[in-house]
């Protein structure tokens, strides 16, 4: 199959995307570090190119699943800035009223089933989606995004298995950025992730997660065999995580070291939504439209975090209406 | 109005809400050939695309039905035997009991679990849990006790229909009984205690498996002069909190029965509301009667030993009763 | 005796271990690196054969250290955060806690698992659940609940020590917090309760990380003229039963603090208790103070609303003592 | 590496362990269904050769954890089979004193680490055993054998990470025998089970299950690449479950039909025990010598029921004793 090239508009349309989440995930970082965000908070910065690629390639009604560093595949899928800011700040205007946080955020109507906090939490309700959808006929696409110690859960293989001997339509995007909390990736992974998956006969890709081109050609490849009813397939994407595990993770390290700054600054160097505006110069695009874009979505953050700020704090009693549908907990 | 088996009830409720709406889909491992016998014949009605068997992947299972139900179907999975909701019990405790609030209300989960539990078999203490209070503990989730075919079918539908988790626990070995069983369209709604016989003198309060040695032992005491009112909790979450407190009120005098493990059971739990909103009424101590904190052995004699049976209740309630 | 914090209470224990025993083990996610940092160092100390970062993969890590057990080692498992313990709970409910019997008393396993609990610092649900009731009402397991950093050595070291699973449940948030600890050779046996404090108007038993907000309100009623017992059961598995009962009997006014969720909790069990054991010598209703029935919302606004704290104990503890 | 081939003593030796687990076996069958036996059965038939041929490659002091079909693992690993009979008959001369019956024997002074009645639940048990023996250095491997069906669990892939990571001396046996309770294996299966180990890098060797020489050559280098510390092994044998899933199995299929007749006729021809006897008398063993050995073994069988029979039953109070050590229930 011929490789799909992107258009100038898709281009630049993956670079606003990639770059809204930089700048949310930058001002999250600021405010994390001021003491104004309540929990925990892990960022995203460095891997925009894995989330952006892949959710470019899905439909509305498509739906993911996605992790504890979830912020990036919320504002992919198209989640509001403003209802997710909300959120982290705590907010009744928050996406999910206050009551889920960073780890959670979750737009159902979009088909953003949500963050979630426990490693390997996503695959089974991404095939459980899938699941549906081929049951009840109507096309959608399921994607589970998962980092790279995830795939050391059981569940993955479950449902490596389940989903390909029913043939579900769903993708798996391995984000392999080289660790798990402070374990380099190596010490706790045996072999290439990438052929548990081809154990059970799904038609596998390897890219560059740093390329938002690579990844959105392969997801594209990917999405539109899954969704022909060809079942599932999967996507190593190779990245690095720039931040810390979490944001003030020097507390928890207390002193203790698990990777080197040269290594963090060779990766600088490959920073996807900087290799996304080299490609837009190249192809011609004036800085002066790359610093449009820019503004604009300082302005959306901005924004978002004035809307954050200024909303009331979270129904303290919602949980007792919110543990079930029409019944009081 | 007809006498069908447990199991029967179960069935029948399956089929029917399977027909009314065919989002409903049913999966579990060998619920094609019915291992337990409650999904016998969907398959052939049904077809493959709405009930099928499942790899064994416990974890799988669980995970799936909170995606299935996200993405628009009604989700009955089949544990099998209640010790494998253990396996299965990530996805439960940690998506399906939290995701509708930690969504702030946007993920619903109309999802039930049936799943076999109890002793009384001799399988051994891997086949023969009775691990609800756990369940009970998550706070997210429904949990539902049927102890006659009339409530398995009512029940079974409620859950079917309804928009939240719920765990249907069928009575192990008890698949095979009968009872009058209600025609069609018959639902028993959550969280409404059934009084199951009337009485003034004690109050037995019987949970599912339980509620048949509870009656027997009813008659006992009948015959030794004791009026024993018995009352089937039928669903521990919700639990119909007033209707326990009334029943205590009414005769000052408790004996909870229940096939969990005592510490932290239902038993306890009840026990403990009886305790506190009740108070004012007690006449006697607050008993329990529930298996000992151990497992099931597999030897029938010791696992008899273990579960309440119609005399060990009889008993207690008799000191109960005269206390 | 020096002041030291819980997560140093618990890393001396540790070490005192590891260096006692060489058939000691830690293993878990991120140990080596300490991430909740009460094994901070023993990389350093006793090296990767005795202490190592596992991948995540809690259904093996748990169900390993029944075999690593059997096979001769004393295994401490680190869970991180309790919510982690369903995503292993299969091995725990199905192996660890039943094999013992089930083997007719040939499995023997020296099992530590540790992992933190509670709410507080808006971690969300799935980081801060209380779940063990669910383990309590296992049967098989022993239930350590440290509640000062001098318990958090003595228990931890018990449990080490002991051949029996036990799960050794890490305040959160209290980690950080002093307290007295004796040197050396120090534990506290399992199944003793301790009077944190004494008094003869109304008895708190305080569970865990509640004894801290009962101590306070302890000294609020004291303002009030009412002087309230306050007892920390230490362990729920083995419970300490008779000193429940005696300090029951002494005021006759019971206020069970707990920070599970409220149904089928560990306060439901010791209310349970009480209201048959000493019924006689109540006078008043057996009061809760729980988590209401749902899981930790993220705001912190929302999450204080829900955990016990000095003012609702003290208030519920004042109606108790009047009543 | 050559293979070794079995002396005659060798050769004989492992008829007779086949053998005793098929009379056993055959006797528990009849005493199923004249209503003896509590609890549920589940019968190794068809399936000797494998246990038998790996435990012959074991000593004493190795670690093996079995399945719901363990009896053949607990005779082969040299348990004694009038405990292992009194156990099924629920006495209290049982090996787990009658508590754990046909699902649980388990032997630990034999390293028979116990059958399971939870699929799967034998992987991380095995996995930490060899933790163990790697961390105490005394050179005892660990063998998990585990149905086809239970290779869909989540464990399986977990601790094929962990032991091929750590390199542990873990010996992993998938007795393939095409079915997982009523379902055909391919249902629910997908792709080869081998291809799982391989995705770990682990070694690994498909071999005729029905063939006890082919298992007992597998597991000869199979086990001394695990001692030696090269790390875990995976070895996939071909058979097929000649009884039901488990005795009774009618009763639960109320008609339903999941096999062929046919099919379970074609398997008896390959009957590992049989096969072996022919072998035998290839060799030039006299049919008398086999005769006499089937006659001894008949004796155990008949001695072991015997003292199931006359055994008092279980000590009804014992659990409570039993689930702690020195500690009350
Ligand atoms: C079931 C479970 N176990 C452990 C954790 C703790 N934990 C949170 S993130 C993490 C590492 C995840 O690594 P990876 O999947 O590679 O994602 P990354 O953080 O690299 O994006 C761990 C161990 C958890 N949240 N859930
Ligand atoms: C966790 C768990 N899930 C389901 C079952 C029910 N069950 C018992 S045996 C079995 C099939 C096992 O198949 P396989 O592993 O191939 O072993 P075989 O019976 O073929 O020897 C199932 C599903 C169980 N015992 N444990
Ligand atoms: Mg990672
Ligand atoms: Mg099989």
């Amino acid at each position: 199959m011929p490789t799909t090239e992107p258009s100038r508009a898709e281009l630049l349309a993956l670079y606003e995307r990639m770059l809204l989440i930089r700048r949310m995930e930058e001002r999250l970082r600021a405010d994390a570090a001021a003491g104004n965000l309540p929990g925990a908070v892990h960022l995203y910065i460095g891997q925009e190119a894995i989330a952006t690629g892949v959710c470019a390639q899905l439909r509305a009604t498509d739906l993911i699943t996605s992790t504890h560093r979830g912020h990036g595949h919320f504002l992919a899928k198209g989640g509001d800035p403003k209802a997710m800011m909300a959120e982290i700040w705590a907010k009744r205007t928050g996406i999910c009223r206050g009551m889920g946080g960073s780890m959670h955020v979750a737009d159902f109507s979009k088909g953003i089933l949500g963050a979630n906090g426990i490693v390997g939490g996503g695959f089974a309700i991404a095939t459980g989606a899938a699941l549906a959808s081929k049951l009840l006929h109507d096309t959608r696409v399921a994607v589970a995004f998962f980092g790279d110690g995830a795939a050391n859960q059981g569940v993955f293989m479950e449902c490596l298995n389940v989903s390909s001997l029913w043939k579900l339509p769903l993708l798996l995007v391995c984000e392999h950025n080289q660790f798990s909390e402070f374990t380099p990736s190596q010490d706790i992974t045996s072999g290439d992730i990438a052929d548990r998956a081809r154990a059970f006969k799904i038609p596998t890709t390897v890219v560059d997660g740093n390329d938002v081109v690579a990844v959105w050609q392969a997801a594209g490849e990917a999405v539109g065999r899954a969704r022909s009813g060809e079942g599932p397939c999967f996507i190593q994407a190779h990245t690095y995580r720039i931040q810390g595990h979490l944001e003030a993770e020097d507390l928890f390290l207390a002193g203790g070291k698990y990777r080197e700054k040269h290594e963090i600054d060779a990766w600088r160097q490959r920073d996807p939504v900087e290799r996304q505006q080299q490609r837009l110069l190249a192809a011609g695009v004036r800085p002066d439209d790359l610093q449009a874009i820019d503004a604009r979505i300082g302005r959306v953050v901005e924004e978002a975090v004035k809307f954050a700020v200024e909303s009331e704090p979270a129904d303290s009693d919602l949980a007792l209406e919110l543990m079930f549908v029409g019944q009081k907990a | 109005m007809a006498r069908k088996r447990y199991t029967h009830a179960i069935n029948e409720a399956l089929i029917e809400e399977m027909s009314r709406d065919p989002r409903v889909i049913v999966y579990g491992e060998d619920v094609e050939l019915a291992i337990m016998g409650d999904t016998r014949g969907l398959l052939d009605r049904f077809g493959r695309e709405r009930i099928r068997n499942t790899p064994i992947c416990e974890a799988t299972l669980t995970g799936m039905a909170v995606g299935a139900a996200a993405a628009g179907c009604r989700v009955v999975v089949h544990m099998m035997f209640s010790n494998f909701i253990y396996t299965g019990f990530d996805a439960i405790a940690n998506q399906m009991a939290k995701l509708h609030l930690m969504t702030g209300g946007q993920a619903v989960m109309p999802i039930t679990i049936i799943a076999a539990y109890g002793g009384g078999a001799s399988n051994a203490a891997q086949h023969s849990d009775s691990g609800y209070p756990a369940l009970v503990n998550l706070g997210g989730v429904n949990v539902a006790m049927p102890a006659t075919p009339a409530d398995a079918k009512g029940l079974l539908k409620s859950a079917i229909r309804g928009n939240n988790p719920t765990f249907f626990m069928e009575a192990i070995g008890r698949g095979g009984e009968m009872g009058e069983v209600p025609d069609g369209d018959y639902t028993v709604p959550f969280g409404k205690a059934a009084t199951a016989r009337e009485g003034r003198d004690v109050t037995l309060i019987a949970i599912g498996s339980m509620l048949k040695p509870t009656l027997e032992a009813a008659k006992k005491l009948e015959a030794a002069g004791i009026q024993a009112e018995v009352i089937d909790p039928r669903t521990l979450v919700p639990l119909d909190e007033e209707a326990l407190i009334a029943a205590a009120r009414k005769t000052g005098r408790i004996v909870v029965v229940d096939e969990a493990r005592d510490r932290c059971s239902a038993a306890s739990h009840i026990a403990a509301v009886l305790a506190d909103k009740a108070f004012g009424a007690l006449k006697a101590p607050v008993k329990r009667v529930t298996v000992p904190n151990v497992c099931m052995p597999y030897a029938p004699n010791a696992e008899k030993r273990m579960i309440p049976d119609a005399d060990r209740i009889a008993r207690i309630a008799t000191e109960t009763a005269r206390a």
